[in-house]
């Protein structure tokens, strides 16, 4: 199929898109008009369990089957993430250059690093009372380790994330939350059914079984972007492949991961306001190597 | 004896602004806060070590 | 016009601030690109915060927590991918100015309590991570 | 007055979908993809859904770029040698 | 106003399309491809707005206040992480494609029959 003829394709199907779409949005219920009657049902559900955050309850209350679907598409994606990018036989490893940061940007990282962590905690914790949730809370923890990244650069985050950890972690997070469902059936109920007391209204233990889910689907999108982004972090910055880079065995000399321009910029617009040096480096394989060698272990699973 | 300084500094610290996150105060709250806390804590010294090791 | 108003037209400025700078991400040379970044989640923090109490609901404050500690992250993430991470002074004086004369108007009107000390928390991450980012010889690193 | 800043909000949103689309380089991209997630959140916000604003928030603000850039950069390290030449010597400083 | 937030996510999914058609790059796909999927959160929560509404989150606000619809918003939030891993497996992809066959062009793919 031809650009063009994709072009000509794509524009028939517009325009009918549009015409249609736009028919219906005429026939929708005016934005912002009143009448919802699944809203006002789910808003009484969740205030019957005790439930301050009423999303919260429609995820892990109400719709807790379909959130465990959700969240076992969450699983195949990172597993199968994980498998696309896992390290090839004829990949070879190599340690990455250290960077060079400077002093107030690694200060402010260190600094920010267990506050964006304590956030996300904060965050995952208090999802059944204020906005927040396992989902969210769980993305700004990950993130918060990658300050790490940006404070240093990847051997020091490695250094902090002992990888297995956060795949049982993952796997742990998907067990959990299937686990919680089973003890709701051996407590006399159904799958998944909310069988804790209640508690009050807006307090951390109140919505049952909800703040459980919560922790579990935290922990689970925690760890599952935490793997994904090491193993990105693995093939952008550690693994090479056979004829990427040949012309030369040393590490140091390699210059090409530094190759993340676009083409085509002014370069001379884009030079950094040098003020870091290089570092008086005890070179990478130093303190890399035998690191790498028990890193390399686990890759290869 | 360092060591155990820093994590404490920062656990006070963490816990502190933990409390300030927080809508009502509770015991459970508390708990909660000082255990997330310590993890966050020690992670900033992990990290400072992790960064310091080079 | 009511007081609530009175803060959602507020919540305004920092919001249209922010149609500039996409014309700068979108079409500016690489710096640009990422001053306007940097910017983005600043403006965007401030609009939170106003918004929040424009609705009169102190959990919204939870939003601009978020933007306020993620925000640096993802600009120092495209500095260290960019290889550049500009002085600014833009950025740098929207921040020392702009956050203060938000969030001390939206302290006075929450009055004091652990509410108003999330709101000078934000504040603080919110200068923090704009001076960082933006000052002079923030070298962002070369490589990873 | 909230109708305002919705308004204002779907406007940002749909101008930085068109720039996001529009940009080819996928660098480039990265960056209005993480102005257009900022919007989003703000839109959110003003729809009164902070917790979808706090969901697109933590997604675009840094875990959708990074990737983006960690994967242009692994497609561009193969196909950078020919791009080795013109590295200006003094980068490293 | 009554109509505007539709039309602004028919835009974005029209827009988002046009990007994954025209594309030359696989990277550039899935970020349009993610433009696309933030056109269904704008539908979602447009559909769930109450005018005078506030979040259904009662921690801070009386138990019998008008609030916008829960369910909409739970389906957007969901979604928003899942797709961002689901992105993360496209680029996956990308990487396998452009270890295998050497481009990440689509158009050079389909000449490779592969």
């Amino acid at each position: 199929m031809s650009f063009r003829f994709r072009l000509w394709v794509f524009l028939v199907g517009a325009a009918g898109f549009a015409v249609l779409f736009a028919v219906a949005c005429f026939g929708l219920p005016a934005f912002g008009s009143g009448h919802h009657p699944y809203g006002v049902r789910a808003v009484r559900a969740s205030l019957n369990h005790h439930t301050a955050n009423v999303i919260a309850s429609v995820n892990f209350d109400l719709r807790a089957f379909d959130t465990l679907g959700e969240e076992t598409i969450l699983f195949a994606a990172v597993l199968g993430a994980v498998v696309l990018l896992r390290q090839t036989q004829d990949e070879r490893r190599k340690t990455p250059e250290p960077a060079v940061v400077h002093p107030r940007v690694r200060r402010f990282a260190l600094l920010t690093l267990p506050l964006a962590l304590l956030v996300g905690l904060y965050v995952i914790a208090h999802g059944q009372i204020s906005p927040g949730g396992g989902f969210q809370g769980g993305v700004v923890t990950a993130t918060a380790l990658h300050l790490l990244y940006v404070a240093s650069d990847y051997r020091a985050l490695e250094r902090v994330r002992p990888l297995t950890v956060y795949e049982i972690g993952e796997a742990a997070g998907e067990a959990a939350y299937v686990v919680t469902g089973f003890a709701a059936v051996l407590a006399g109920s159904a799958f998944l059914a909310n069988v804790l007391p209640f508690g009050t209204l807006a307090t951390l233990s109140s919505g049952g079984t909800v703040p459980l889910l919560n922790a579990a689907i935290g922990l689970e999108v925690a760890s599952g972007v935490v793997v994904l982004l090491a193993r990105f972090l693995d093939q952008a910055v550690e693994i090479e492949e056979p004829g990427e880079d040949e012309e030369s065995g040393d590490p140091r000399e390699i210059e090409k991961p530094r190759e993340s321009q676009g083409p085509g910029k002014p370069r001379e617009s884009e030079e950094p306001r040098g003020c870091g040096r290089p570092k008086e480096s005890e070179g990478p394989e130093a303190s890399g190597a035998s690191r790498d060698d028990d890193n390399r272990d686990d890759k290869r699973e | 004896m360092a060591a155990v300084l820093e994590v404490l500094v920062w656990w006070i610290a963490l816990t502190g602004i933990w409390l300030v996150l927080i809508s009502t105060v509770d015991p459970l709250e508390v708990l909660v806060g000082a255990v997330a806390a310590l993890a966050a804590a020690l992670l900033a010294r992990a990290g400072r070590r992790a960064v310091a090791a080079q | 016009m009511s007081t609530s108003d009175g803060w959602l037209a507020a919540a305004l400025v920092p919001l249209l601030a922010l149609g500039p700078v996409l014309w700068r991400i979108a079409h500016g040379p690489a710096k640009d690109r990422l001053v306007g970044q940097n910017l983005v989640s600043l403006l965007a923090g401030l609009a939170l915060l106003l918004a929040a109490q424009g609705f009169g609901r102190p959990s919204y404050t939870d939003v601009a927590l978020v933007v306020s500690v993620l925000g640096p992250t993802g600009t120092l993430i495209y500095a260290r991918f960019l290889d550049v991470l500009p002085d600014s002074r833009l950025v740098k004086w929207t921040a020392l100015i702009g956050v203060p004369a938000t969030v001390l108007p939206l302290c006075v009107a929450t009055g004091p309590g652990r509410a108003m000390a999330k709101l000078l928390l934000v504040g603080a991450l919110l200068i923090a991570g704009s001076v960082v980012t933006s000052a002079r010889g923030g070298d962002g690193g070369t490589t990873a | 007055m909230t109708d305002v800043l919705i308004v204002v909000a779907l406007l940002l949103v749909a101008g930085a979908a068109t720039a996001a689309v529009l940009n080819r380089d996928p660098v480039r991209q990265a960056l209005v993809l993480s102005f257009l997630g900022l919007a989003l959140a703000l839109l959110f916000t003003f729809l009164q859904a902070p917790d979808v604003a706090l969901s697109q928030l933590a997604v675009g603000s840094a875990v959708t770029p990074l990737m983006i850039l960690l994967t242009v950069r692994k497609v561009r390290r193969r196909s950078g040698n020919d791009h080795g030449a013109d590295e200006p010597a003094g980068r490293e400083r | 106003m009554t109509v505007l937030p539709y039309l602004v996510a028919g835009w974005i999914f029209l827009i988002g399309v046009y990007g994954l058609v025209t594309s030359r790059n696989l990277i550039h796909a899935v970020g349009c491809l993610a433009v696309t999927q933030s056109s269904t959160y704008v539908l979602l929560l447009a559909v769930g707005y109450r005018n005078g509404g506030t979040a259904p989150v009662f921690s801070d606000a009386p138990t019998d206040s008008r609030v916008v619809d829960p369910v909409v918003q739970a389906l957007a939030l969901t979604d928003i992480v899942v797709g961002a891993t689901v992105t993360a497996l496209l680029l996956a992809l990308v990487l396998q494609l452009r270890k295998r066959h050497g481009t990440v062009d689509p158009d050079a793919l389909s000449e490779l029959k592969g």
